[in-house]
């Protein structure tokens, strides 16, 4: 039933009723663990004694890649690892990069930039709460969650021409300028939002069923996400306030108003209403930001080759998965030297198996699921 | 005509597949036979107008207890069951006694017709005379035999404590 | 209806193919299980008897022996899981000490 | 040869019915998936399958064939015999078990038993053995831990949905299925008014009996793919479904055997409310009429005229109800054909009941099922069965107007409930207090 050895380590620990520990191979092709992911959960009949991810499934070498490709060349790669939300890497990209030339984006760049991160952000959100509430067996949500991810993407098309892996900023600024009707329909999507976030208030948020799968579920208290690393959401809903927009104003940030949700439990519950504030949070943003984009150009100073001074920069953004941070070595030729990407799904996975312990294997989907990882992002 | 067929249906079912239950090395084999074998026998008594007992067969001992040796058969590892060293000679001295007390037994039957005439004679009320089972069945269990019911509903009461107190994980007990 | 001695011969035939299940298999579980049968070729004469003289004390005899059968299953299931978790077999010879 | 001939001569009307059973419910059982795929595609947002005839009218036929000829795969390490038998055993014991039930008046299969509703509960009950035996065999963890959590789910579930039955038997005094209806007429009033408790425990118990969602642990899709089916492919899988479908049916059949008042229609008694009879042509023609609507918007003119013959096809069997009203010889069939309509309507109503849960509830955990199953329903069960017990009493022995006491004991058994709700709130509130103290100041 399992292999031996893992048997012997684990004779000691008696289970209940006296059967073999299990070894259950969840994955890599599995419904729910959102894309290749492996995860070896120990099982005492249905409790988990462990778990053990393996990744690598979706290892593209992104890292590797960049040192092989120019700057500007390398700034599409980016948009693969989270690929639910291209435009928020595409931003900490385009920003280290800036950061590194020690050149500004034009405001009106940077107020583009953060309306459209924002509305990515819901779109990663939305996906995230359709997949979770899948997993945890609700099966409606999913759709009406893509109805209004449908609605971003189509003004991510409208903008830039692409839907999933955007490109959309480029290094100083941006290529395309704002098309006609884009706050309007910013705007009006944010209009619509705001019912729509109410009918999955009405489908999940009461439900006592989604109440007592997710309540509970999964606890991270503050000191364990800081010990882990754990970032973004799942930080957030231990009641530790730190969100990046806020800590460190990148973008137009600090032109707006808005609160971080925080939660007190750190559970499943917590996670899934930080979210949701979140996503309201984002359309108050964007809502704010499209009254006033400022007038001008929209590519700063740069030239056509970058050439970065020798010298090494490290630059994060609260990607909606967590802080998503590119270290950029310069040896002053046109190549990276070293791109090393901290990834907030990869380091929020560490804590999987902190959380698993001693729950159920239903529980493991609603925990994967709740720390919304991509693969992509994971394994890059 | 029909009545012999359907007979000799069920109770060809139910020995061929008592003897592959008892001779299956595989244990969830031999549950898988003696289920057949128990939905055979309540064909049987379906044939002996026995309505109620006939689904109370399927319920309670193929719903119930034949999963409940299905779900022991399933936390017990097969594996370590299976493969053991049989103990020969006590197998041949069990064959021996089995034999014995079978031909005594057939031999009674044989000389049937030197016993009580009574106990062969034919059903005393047709088939279709028959009072309906189940409320018969009710009567007589309500009413004559309702001492010997309820102490059947203690007996039961006991086996599920006792049951849970078996099984019961020492870890868990120790725990609380 | 067949005659009688059909049905008294098919319930010998069970009774013994159980008999021999409890005395040659050593997993217990099976040992168990031909203790069900026994009991069921028992049903069968009673039903049979009760169909002849047209009585339903013997059905009742019947469901009386199907819930002593019930406990029995679930004791003897509940002492080989317990003896399971304290010895990882289910071999009757191996049960040979009173106390573990 | 002359006895085979004897047995046809007795037997074929129900050989001829069973016939029909095993022939007709793969195919309902296709439609009531392709209906569920509708249902859940409008209250999803979108439209569902509608690439195979129009509307996708054909789908359980394509997807019957394409089950059919797909390679039949037997893991290496499952247990043959028992990997092949499991999935026949689930079908064959839904399909068997409906021979007992009542459609109709006179429209059945086996003979009136006097064991009719046990038979029917007993019989489909086998077929979680064949899931458990499945899972065993597969040889898979998933499978095995589905099949675990079946037959756990099974033991629960099945106490508090058969404690369910008894209300409605108690009231009844039968176990004979055309009995039971025949009560409920005489009485006036489907069991559902007079133990409401017992229908809504036997709606959970049932839903949970059949894994449908919020109960379908045993193959939750996001945890254990597909529990017991895991290593199930082509036809084998197929029969798992149909077995599963059609023990919904089944299910349903029971309920509203017992607590819907059967094949009677609204008001059996009540005489100037007679036009109801008028109702099935009439629906069923309304069927048809939309359909001729329809046609006219298809885009495709082979849908236009598949359209149309299933307008035909509901005009034909709406000219089938009218006839007996038209033809006095034939008037013998019109108890039975407008109880196959109400049978069927109900039947479509209950099941509706499973899908729309299945489509709003998030699914429960293990402990949560057992805690609902354990802690809610059984005792539930039991004190609805005393109460019904005690309103007979009052009523038989003192001489109490049945419905007050009818009344009063059920409303004991919903203050019982209640109570139990709170308990269990209080038991969950108390567990999570343990764990951290919180309330979510930004919850809205």
């Amino acid at each position: 039933m399992s292999d031996t050895s893992f048997q012997n380590a684990t004779r000691s620990n008696e289970t209940l009723l006296g059967a073999d520990e299990l070894v259950l191979n969840m994955g890599p092709q599995h419904p729910s663990t959102h894309g290749v992911l492996r995860v070896k959960l120990k099982l005492d009949g249905e409790r988990v004694r462990g778990a053990e991810c393996v990744i690598g499934y979706l290892h593209r070498g992104v890292e590797k890649i960049a040192e092989n490709r120019s700057y500007q060349q390398f700034a599409p790669y980016v948009d693969r690892m989270d690929y639910v939300a291209a435009v928020s890497n595409g931003l900490g990209y385009c920003e280290a990069v800036e950061k590194l030339l020690q050149v500004e984006a034009p405001p009106r760049a940077k107020v583009i930039r953060t309306i459209l991160t924002e509305l990515q952000r819901i779109t990663s959100h939305l996906v995230w709460l359709g997949t979770h509430a899948l997993d945890i067996g609700a099966l409606t949500p999913l759709f009406y969650c893509f109805r209004e991810r449908e609605e971003i993407l189509k003004i991510f098309e409208k903008y830039c021409g692409a839907r999933l892996t955007t490109h959309a900023f480029r290094i100083g600024g941006l290529q395309y300028e704002a098309y006609d009707g884009f706050e309007q329909d910013v705007a009006r999507f944010c209009q619509d939002f705001e019912r729509r976030i109410q009918d999955y208030v009405d489908l999940l948020t009461g439900n006592s069923i989604w109440i007592g799968r997710t309540r509970n579920v999964g606890i991270l208290s503050a000191a364990d996400c800081i010990a882990l690393g754990a970032t973004g959401p799942v930080l957030r809903a231990s009641g530790v306030k730190w969100d990046l927009r806020k800590a460190q104003p990148y973008a137009a940030y600090d032109r707006y108003q808005f609160e971080i949700p925080t939660g007190t439990n750190g559970d499943t519950y917590d996670r899934y209403m930080v979210r949701m504030e979140e996503m309201r949070q984002s359309r108050l943003i964007c809502l704010q930001a499209i009254e006033s984009i400022p007038e001008g150009a929209i590519f700063g100073k740069v030239g056509k080759v970058i050439k970065p001074p020798v010298g090494e920069i490290y630059h994060s953004i609260e990607a909606p998965k967590g802080i998503l941070g590119y270290y950029i070595v310069s040896d002053g030729t046109t190549q990276p030297y070293r791109v090393r990407i901290r990834p907030p799904s990869f380091v929020n996975l560490q804590a999987l198996d902190k959380m698993v312990r001693g729950h159920l294997v239903a529980d493991v989907v609603a925990i994967i699921g709740t720390l919304d990882i991509v693969l992509g992002e994971v394994d890059r | 005509m029909l009545d012999s067929i359907l007979f000799y249906f069920f109770a060809g079912v139910a020995v061929l597949s008592a003897a592959l239950m008892v001779t299956r090395r595989n244990i969830m084999h031999s549950a898988v036979f003696l289920v057949t074998t128990l939905l055979a026998i309540a064909g049987i008594f379906l044939q002996l107008r026995a309505e109620f007992l006939f689904i109370t067969q399927i319920i309670v001992y193929v719903g119930g207890i034949m999963v409940l040796f299905i779900f022991v058969i399933m936390l017990v590892r097969l594996d370590v069951a299976l493969h053991r060293v049989r103990f020969r000679l006590q197998k041949f001295v069990a064959s021996l006694v089995v034999l014995a007390l079978a031909l005594e037994l057939v031999v009674i039957l044989a000389l049937a017709d030197k016993l009580p005439a009574s106990l062969f004679m034919k059903e005393s009320v047709a088939a279709n005379h028959l009072p309906p089972n189940s409320e018969a069945l009710a009567g007589s269990l309500f009413s004559s035999y309702l001492l010997p019911f309820e102490i059947a509903s203690v007996l039961l009461l006991v086996a599920m404590v006792g049951a849970v107190v078996m099984a019961k994980s020492r870890r868990r007990s120790e725990e609380s | 209806m067949m005659s009688p001695a059909h049905y008294l011969f098919l319930s010998l035939a069970l009774f013994l193919i159980g008999c021999i299940g409890v005395v040659t298999r050593r997993n217990v579980i099976v040992v168990l299980m031909s203790i069900e049968l026994i009991l069921n070729a028992v049903n069968i004469n009673l039903v049979l008897f009760s169909r002849i003289y047209g009585d339903v004390a013997g059905q009742v005899f019947a469901l009386f022996i199907i819930a002593d059968a019930a406990a029995e299953a679930a004791i003897g299931l509940g002492i080989i899981i317990a003896f399971f978790r304290n010895r990882e077999t289910v071999e009757a010879d191996e049960m040979d000490l009173l106390k573990w | 040869m002359t006895v085979l001939l004897q047995f046809l001569e007795t037997w074929w009307v129900q050989l001829v019915c069973g016939v029909v059973i095993v022939a007709v419910v793969p195919l309902i059982a296709g439609y009531v998936v392709l209906v569920e795929r509708k249902l859940m595609a409008d209250m999803q947002a979108r439209l569902g399958p509608m690439r195979v005839g129009p509307h996708g009218l054909l789908q359980p036929i394509a997807d019957a064939l394409k089950l059919l000829i797909k390679e039949d795969i037997i893991p290496r390490d499952a247990d043959a015999l028992i990997f092949w038998l499991a999935p026949v055993l689930s079908m064959t014991a839904a399909l068997t078990s409906m021979g007992a039930i009542y459609f109709g008046p006179s429209f059945r299969v086996a003979e009136d038993i006097n064991i009719g509703i046990l038979f029917i509960i007993g019989v489909s009950s086998l077929g979680f053995l064949g899931i458990i035996l499945g899972g065993w065999a597969s040889n898979s963890h998933y499978s095995i831990i589905g099949a675990v959590r079946s037959t756990a789910q099974l033991v629960s579930y099945e106490t508090a949905g058969g404690l369910a039955i008894i209300s409605a038997l108690l009231l009844s005094g039968t176990l004979r299925v055309s009995a039971i209806v025949d009560a409920q007429a005489s009485n006036h009033m489907w069991f559902i008014f007079m133990a409401p408790v017992g229908f809504f425990t036997y709606l959970v118990a049932s839903i949970a009996e059949t894994n449908r969602a919020p109960f379908d642990l045993p193959e939750a899709e996001s945890e254990l793919v597909a529990g017991y089916m895991t290593e199930y492919s082509g036809f084998r899988w197929a029969l798992y479904f149909l077995g599963e479908y059609a023990n919904m049916i089944v299910v349903a059949s029971i309920a509203t055997t017992l607590f819907l008042g059967g094949w009677l229609r609204p008001f059996p008694n009540v005489h100037w409310l007679n036009w109801i009879d008028l109702l099935p042509p009439l629906v069923i023609a309304a069927v048809g009429a939309y359909c001729v609507y329809r046609a006219g918007k298809q885009p495709v003119k082979v849908q236009v005229w598949f359209m149309w013959a299933v307008a035909l096809s509901c005009f034909a069997i709406a000219v089938l109800y009218v006839l007996p009203w038209l033809v006095q010889p034939l008037r013998f069939a019109l108890p039975g054909l407008n109880g196959a309509f109400w049978f069927l309507l109900k039947i479509s109503g209950y099941i509706y009941i499973f899908m729309w849960l299945r489509f709003t509830l998030p699914r429960y955990r293990f402990d949560q099922l057992m805690h609902l199953g354990w802690y809610i329903l059984i005792p539930l069960a039991i004190v609805n069965v005393f109460a019904v017990g005690v309103a007979l009493l009052l009523e038989a022995e003192f001489g109490w107007n049945r419905w007050i006491a009818m009344i009063v004991t059920t409303a004991c058994t919903l203050a019982v409930s209640i109570y139990l709700v709170r308990l269990q709130d209080k038991r969950s509130a108390a567990a999570s207090s343990a764990t951290a103290v919180t309330s979510d100041s930004y919850a809205g």
